[in-house]
């Protein structure tokens, strides 16, 4: 087990930059989640680690040493790829334990660290399956056992999930965690869903163009995502404008919100207050309600604010008071303010 | 330092492939080489004979029309094998690609081109039994018609091209089945539903969509025909002298090396200037 | 016209094709139990030329050359063309295309040419003629065929599959072997066929490339249609279409050259 | 493999040297690849024996050019043996070692064109006639005249051997003139052009000439006087012609290659091949005439060559072939492709 830090990592293909001068540290024995739309230079960097992708400048650390000149095969990383990649012509026992035997492990501890790894992810009783009769959850378990068998210092997880459907992604999320805790190994996933990166990690970086937009715990980044683009990619975000002055930020209607220093300010959907006559919160806005929408147990509502649309969730209860449409006050609580570093 | 990764990556890929061209090198570069310096002698270089350097190879084939002639007839009789082939073959490519399903395809398929496996030159040499004159054909004719039919095939341009449409047959059937059989059955029932006449969808769909393997078959058939020797030779006769037939007595016989060279490389030159220009229809082949 | 008048026409016309293409292949087979010498008819059973067959040394030498031949022709092409196939699935590099391109001259130079020029150059070279220049020549005409069906094979793997077992800590030879190779192995297979064919039946290249008296079975039929054809000969080559057909029937029951799902 | 064991011993003891493999290069079917022949060699020698074939005098020259080392014995007509000497493929004869050498014709022994340079190069071996023969099912009377190769009744089923210098000489013939100084060629040519659509294919080994008409492809054809006696005594329905016009005589002779590295052992085989025990075997099958004028003595007088021999009109009428120049050749060898090619 071992930390990894790359530094000032940059891959260019063409013009493109897929990595722009990134540089990151994820601490031994954590969960890494690594964040961003499609194209944000995730997988890239998840391979740069693994080896796959040579970068052009900038170095790769595993466990304080430097690799960008070790080959794939011997990082000592584990690795499990977005359709499992298992090999079609071997068996589920044969697949997890390919590792072992390209590393001439004798044929004792083979069986025993397969059939132990196999435990551990509770497929012991189809070792001798052959891999295109398993289902897709059963398949990722091969996949996670074979990555782990080999005791690697990382473990790389591309998407681990995505090919799963929902309520199985649910449970292997959990099962994830669980094998995660008990083998206590580094690992690095990438994902583009952020309620998988935000169960599943105890740290996470967000990256946006090839460029590292904002690392941390889940919980300090959700809350202090420290830019517009976190804000909107991680959670969601009402994004509200206006013109900073010495005592506040002044927006477009002329009203003045004090002690924000602004030009941009955001507030979550869930902060938000709904209400038909004027609410004594500081922070609150006249705005039209578009649209009220049903959903469970939570409801949205879709707000018109200065030709601006804005979203508000809550509690389908406490939205019952309020017309199908019309003019509404929209109002949050002053600690619920996102203000950006970049605006000061 | 990502240089040496990716210095390693080329140079693996460089391991592997050097065996291969290293052999082509030496087993198709260097001896085309040897054969344009040749083509240019007055006389092989060996066996302490005088030579120098000319032209007067190349000038041969103008200055006659012999060559020229032989040349067109090879030419021609490319082109008829070729044609005949396709227009066999492609049905029958066909047939066991869209029509023949399961096992019984497969038992076809292999029966088409189990014929590969066996000797072309003995399969001629059979032709040559059939076709003779009071051989085989004949009597199996004779046999079921009432009256005296003399077919008498043998030593004619139609023993030539029965003999070469029979040895490449099997190309141009290979070739198309494997073309079809990646066509999706739902694009032609799509078709259907749409409304499209069976004959449309031969002409808008299917040939479309087939035309890069007929043409690769085509390509396998052509090219050894325009240079083929023995077949004319066996089931020609007396009209059996063809361009290849030339270049083979310049080597076996005649032993002027520089002609044969000289014939040779005209040959390729034409060769490759009719795959040059079918080339547009070739690249759709090869991806 | 019915769909199913229609798929009858198409299976008696696939029958006739297979006519055309056994029928010759037929007369030969019953030629080498024709009595006569001279391919005389009528048609009078005898088991002579299999007799004699087994007593001509000439015959069997080279049948025998052939086959030894062909194999070692289809262990080089077959490894050759794989490592080249792969490399070109594997890796990108300037000038790959060419290289490609580069690959077919054998296939798109008439053998005529390809033989005759072989011939110059190792005459020239000192290699002179022999079973060395006809194995350089046959390797040469059996690569791009070796190729193109292992290539076909690699179109459709999961370069993920390679990615996976690099991960798990496999060299790049331990990759190949126990991922890649075993995946393209059909391909391969069918590949080896088709180089084994092509050196097998290969005649042209060899007529001009192999030695007098060490010959192989197609110079030594084309010579002996020529100068002197007994119906041993169709003996022999009857009984090499039957032993290669059983070979192909044997090996088409472990791979599927038709790409029949 | 006891019978094995024996004859190598005997083969060891007799032949008094190691045993070697001589290569062979000669017409198929002519005389030296005859199974009871060979094995005899091999039992008074224990020298093994393999042949090589070829179909025309250009291609016999091409192999000995480009496979130096290959052959120990040629068969080579004497219009080529000087060709083959000035181009230094064949040495000269050392005829110490043929015992048999005494007994040979002194007349061809002595043949100038044997012997260029002064040096015996090649042995003389047979000699006989190109004519032509036809199928006695399609003739009831033999024909008198080459012109029946330009019969148009016969049209699609002559032949000829696929050889420009042959042709060329039969046209001479036909053209009444000396096939060794044409003067005509115009002649030749318009005579070659009015051929040409007569034939139905060209034949190219006696096997080849045998298998066309037996399978009623021919009904005339030029043919070797020695092979007709073998298609003759095979069965075959055919006649030997000596027309008016006359045949071409020849002359073979067997020569030792420069490169063969077993020359004993070649000479051992030609002296084998000039022996009258193998000669008077051979006639019976069908031979053309031994150069051994005690072979020729020990003949049957029923057999072939003794009574072509023995008609003075018919010797007279044999215009024997000498030796071509190059220019010469190769207009001959250029009319015949360009004929060929009109085709």
């Amino acid at each position: 087990m071992a930390e990894v830090r790359v530094e000032r990592l940059v891959k260019a293909y063409g013009a493109a930059r897929a990595l722009d001068e990134v540089t990151l540290d994820f601490p031994d024995g954590g969960f890494f989640g690594l964040l961003g739309p499609s194209g944000s230079g995730k997988t890239t960097l998840l391979r740069a680690i693994a080896g796959f992708v040579v970068p052009d400048t900038g170095r790769v650390f595993i466990g304080g040493a430097p690799v960008e000149n070790v080959p794939v095969e011997h990082r000592e990383i584990g690795m499990v790829f977005q359709n499992y990649a298992l090999f079609p012509n071997m068996t589920v026992e044969e697949n997890v334990a390919f590792g072992l035997v390209v590393r001439k492990t004798g044929a004792a501890e083979t069986a025993k660290r397969v059939r132990e790894a196999l435990e551990l992810v509770q497929l012991g009783h189809l070792a001798t399956r052959k891999t295109h009769q398993l289902s897709g959850g059963q398949r990722q378990r091969v996949a996670m056992a074979r990555a782990i068998v080999t005791r690697p210092r990382v473990l790389l997880l591309d998407e681990p999930l995505s090919a799963l459907d929902k309520a199985l992604r649910v449970d292997m999320q959990i099962e994830l965690k669980r094998i995660q805790r008990e083998v206590g190994i580094t690992t690095i996933f990438v994902t583009h869903d952020q309620e998988e990166a935000l169960t599943l990690s105890d740290r996470i970086g967000i990256l946006k163009d090839g460029r590292l937009v904002r690392h941390g715990p889940p919980r300090e980044v959700y809350d202090d995502p420290r830019d517009p683009f976190t804000a909107q990619f991680l959670g969601d975000a009402n994004l509200i404008e206006g013109t900073p002055e010495p005592e506040g930020l002044r927006l477009s209607d002329g009203k003045l919100l004090p002690g924000l220093k602004g030009p941009t300010i955001a507030v979550r959907p869930e902060s938000l207050r709904l209400d038909t006559t004027e609410p004594t919160a500081p922070f609150r806005l006249r705005a039209r309600l578009q649209q009220r929408i049903f959903g469970g147990a939570m409801g949205t509502c879709i707000i018109d604010w200065q030709g601006r649309p804005l979203k508000a969730v809550g509690r389908d209860a406490d939205f019952r008071g309020l017309p199908d449409a019309g003019d509404v006050w929209l109002s949050w609580p002053k600690e619920s303010t996102i203000e950006f570093r970049a605006n000061a | 330092m990502a240089g040496t990764i990716a210095g390693q990556d080329r140079r693996k890929a460089f391991m592997l492939l050097s065996p291969a061209y290293l052999w082509l090198t030496v087993a198709v570069f260097l001896p085309l080489s040897a054969m344009a310096y040749f083509s240019f002698l007055s006389d092989v270089p060996f066996g302490g004979k005088d030579w120098h350097f000319t032209i007067a190879n190349y000038r041969a084939f103008f200055e006659t029309g012999t060559y020229a002639t032989l040349m067109w007839k090879s030419l021609k009789l490319g082109l008829i094998v070729t044609a005949v082939s396709v227009v066999v073959g492609f049905p029958c490519a066909y047939v066991l690609a869209k029509v023949v399903k399961g096992r019984a395809r497969e038992a076809l398929f292999l029966l088409v081109i189990l014929p590969f496996w066996s000797n072309s030159l003995v399969r001629i040499f059979s032709w040559a039994i059939v076709l003779r004159g009071n051989g085989v054909l004949d009597r199996a004719v004779n046999a079921v018609l009432p009256w005296d039919v003399k077919l008498n095939l043998m030593f004619s341009p139609t023993a030539i091209v029965i003999g070469l449409v029979h040895s490449y047959l099997p190309y141009v059937i290979l070739t198309s089945y494997l073309a079809l059989q990646a066509i999706d059955d739902s694009l032609i029932e799509a078709a259907r539903s749409l409304g499209a006449k069976r004959r449309t969808i031969l002409w808008r769909l299917i040939l479309p969509l087939a035309a890069p393997g007929i043409i690769a078959g085509a390509v396998l058939i052509f090219v050894p025909v325009v240079g083929s020797f023995m077949e004319p030779r066996l089931l020609g006769g007396r009209l059996g002298t063809y361009y290849g037939t030339v270049i083979e007595d310049q080597f076996v016989a005649v032993f002027n090396w520089p002609l044969g060279a000289a014939l040779s490389f005209i040959l390729l030159a034409v060769v490759l200037a009719i795959l040059a220009a079918a080339s547009p229809m070739l690249k759709r082949a090869a991806t | 016209m019915s769909n199913r008048f229609l798929a009858h026409l198409g299976r008696a016309y696939l029958g006739l094709i297979l006519f055309f293409l056994y029928a010759p292949i037929l007369v030969m087979a019953a030629m080498s139990l024709n009595a006569s010498e001279f391919y005389q008819l009528p048609f009078k059973f005898s088991g002579e030329w299999y007799d004699r067959l087994w007593n001509n040394r000439e015959i069997l030498a080279a049948a025998g050359r052939s086959i030894w031949i062909a194999v070692v022709v289809t262990v080089i092409a077959t490894t050759l063309g794989t490592a080249a196939s792969i490399a070109l699935f594997r890796h990108d590099f300037p000038g790959k295309r060419i290289l490609q391109a580069l690959l077919f001259p054998p296939i798109a130079i008439p053998w005529l040419i390809t033989g005759t020029a072989m011939l110059i150059f190792f005459f020239g070279i000192g290699i002179g003629r022999g079973t060395p220049a006809v194995i350089i020549g046959h390797v040469a005409l059996a690569l791009p065929y070796v190729i193109v069906v292992v290539s076909a094979r690699l179109a459709s793997f999961d370069r993920v599959l390679e990615e996976a077992a690099r991960s798990l800590g496999a060299s790049a030879w331990q990759v190949t072997r126990a991922v890649t190779v075993p995946w393209i192995l059909p391909g391969i297979i069918a590949g080896g066929l088709f180089a084994f064919a092509v050196s097998f039946d290969q005649f042209v290249v060899s007529y001009f490339l192999s030695e007098p008296g060490d010959t192989t079975l197609p110079v030594l039929i084309y010579t002996s249609i020529r100068k002197g054809f007994t119906p041993e000969i169709n003996a022999i080559s009857t009984i090499i279409i039957a032993v290669s057909m059983g070979l192909m029937l044997l090996a088409a029951r472990f791979t599927k050259f038709g790409g029949d799902r | 493999m006891k019978r094995l064991l024996l004859t190598t011993a005997l083969a060891l003891t007799a032949g008094g040297a190691f045993a070697e493999e001589i290569r062979v290069l000669n017409w198929q079917g002519y005389g030296t690849d005859l199974d009871w022949a060979v094995a005899a060699f091999t039992e008074k020698t224990g020298n093994t024996v393999v042949h090589e074939y070829f179909t025309s005098e250009q291609e016999m020259l091409t192999k000995l050019r480009t496979n130096p080392g290959a052959y120990d014995v040629v068969l080579i007509n004497s219009a080529y043996t000087a060709q083959a000497k000035d181009e230094g493929l064949i040495d000269a004869i050392d005829t110490s070692k043929i015992t048999n050498f005494a007994d040979l014709d002194p007349a061809l022994t002595g043949n100038e064109d044997l012997n260029p340079g002064g040096q015996l190069s090649g042995v003389p071996w047979t000699w006989g006639l190109t004519s032509i023969a036809v199928n006695t099912a399609d003739f009831a009377e033999m024909p008198t005249s080459l012109s029946v190769l330009w019969d148009p009744a016969w049209k699609g089923r002559v032949s000829i051997r696929d050889d420009g210098l042959e042709a060329v000489q039969f046209a001479a013939m036909a053209t009444g003139q000396n096939i060794n100084k044409i003067t005509d060629m115009a002649a030749v040519e318009a005579k070659l052009k009015e051929l040409l659509p007569q034939i139905t294919t060209f034949w190219s080994s006696e096997n080849d000439w045998n298998q066309f008409m037996s399978a009623g492809d021919f009904a005339v054809a030029t043919y070797w006087s020695g092979s007709a006696a073998r298609s003759l005594s095979k069965g075959l329905p055919i006649a030997f012609v000596v027309p008016e016009e006359g045949a071409i005589g020849w002359l073979d002779g067997l020569s030792i290659p420069t490169s063969s590295t077993h020359k004993d052992a070649a000479a051992a085989f030609i002296n084998w091949m000039v022996d009258p025990e193998f000669y008077v075997k051979w006639d019976a099958e069908g031979a053309p005439v031994s150069s051994n004028t005690k072979a020729l003595a020990a003949l049957p007088e029923t057999s072939f060559n003794r009574q072509l021999v023995a008609d003075p009109a018919t010797v007279a009428r044999v215009q024997f072939m000498r030796p071509v120049s190059d220019a010469d050749r190769e207009t001959y060898l250029k009319l015949w492709q360009d004929l060929k090619a009109a085709q």
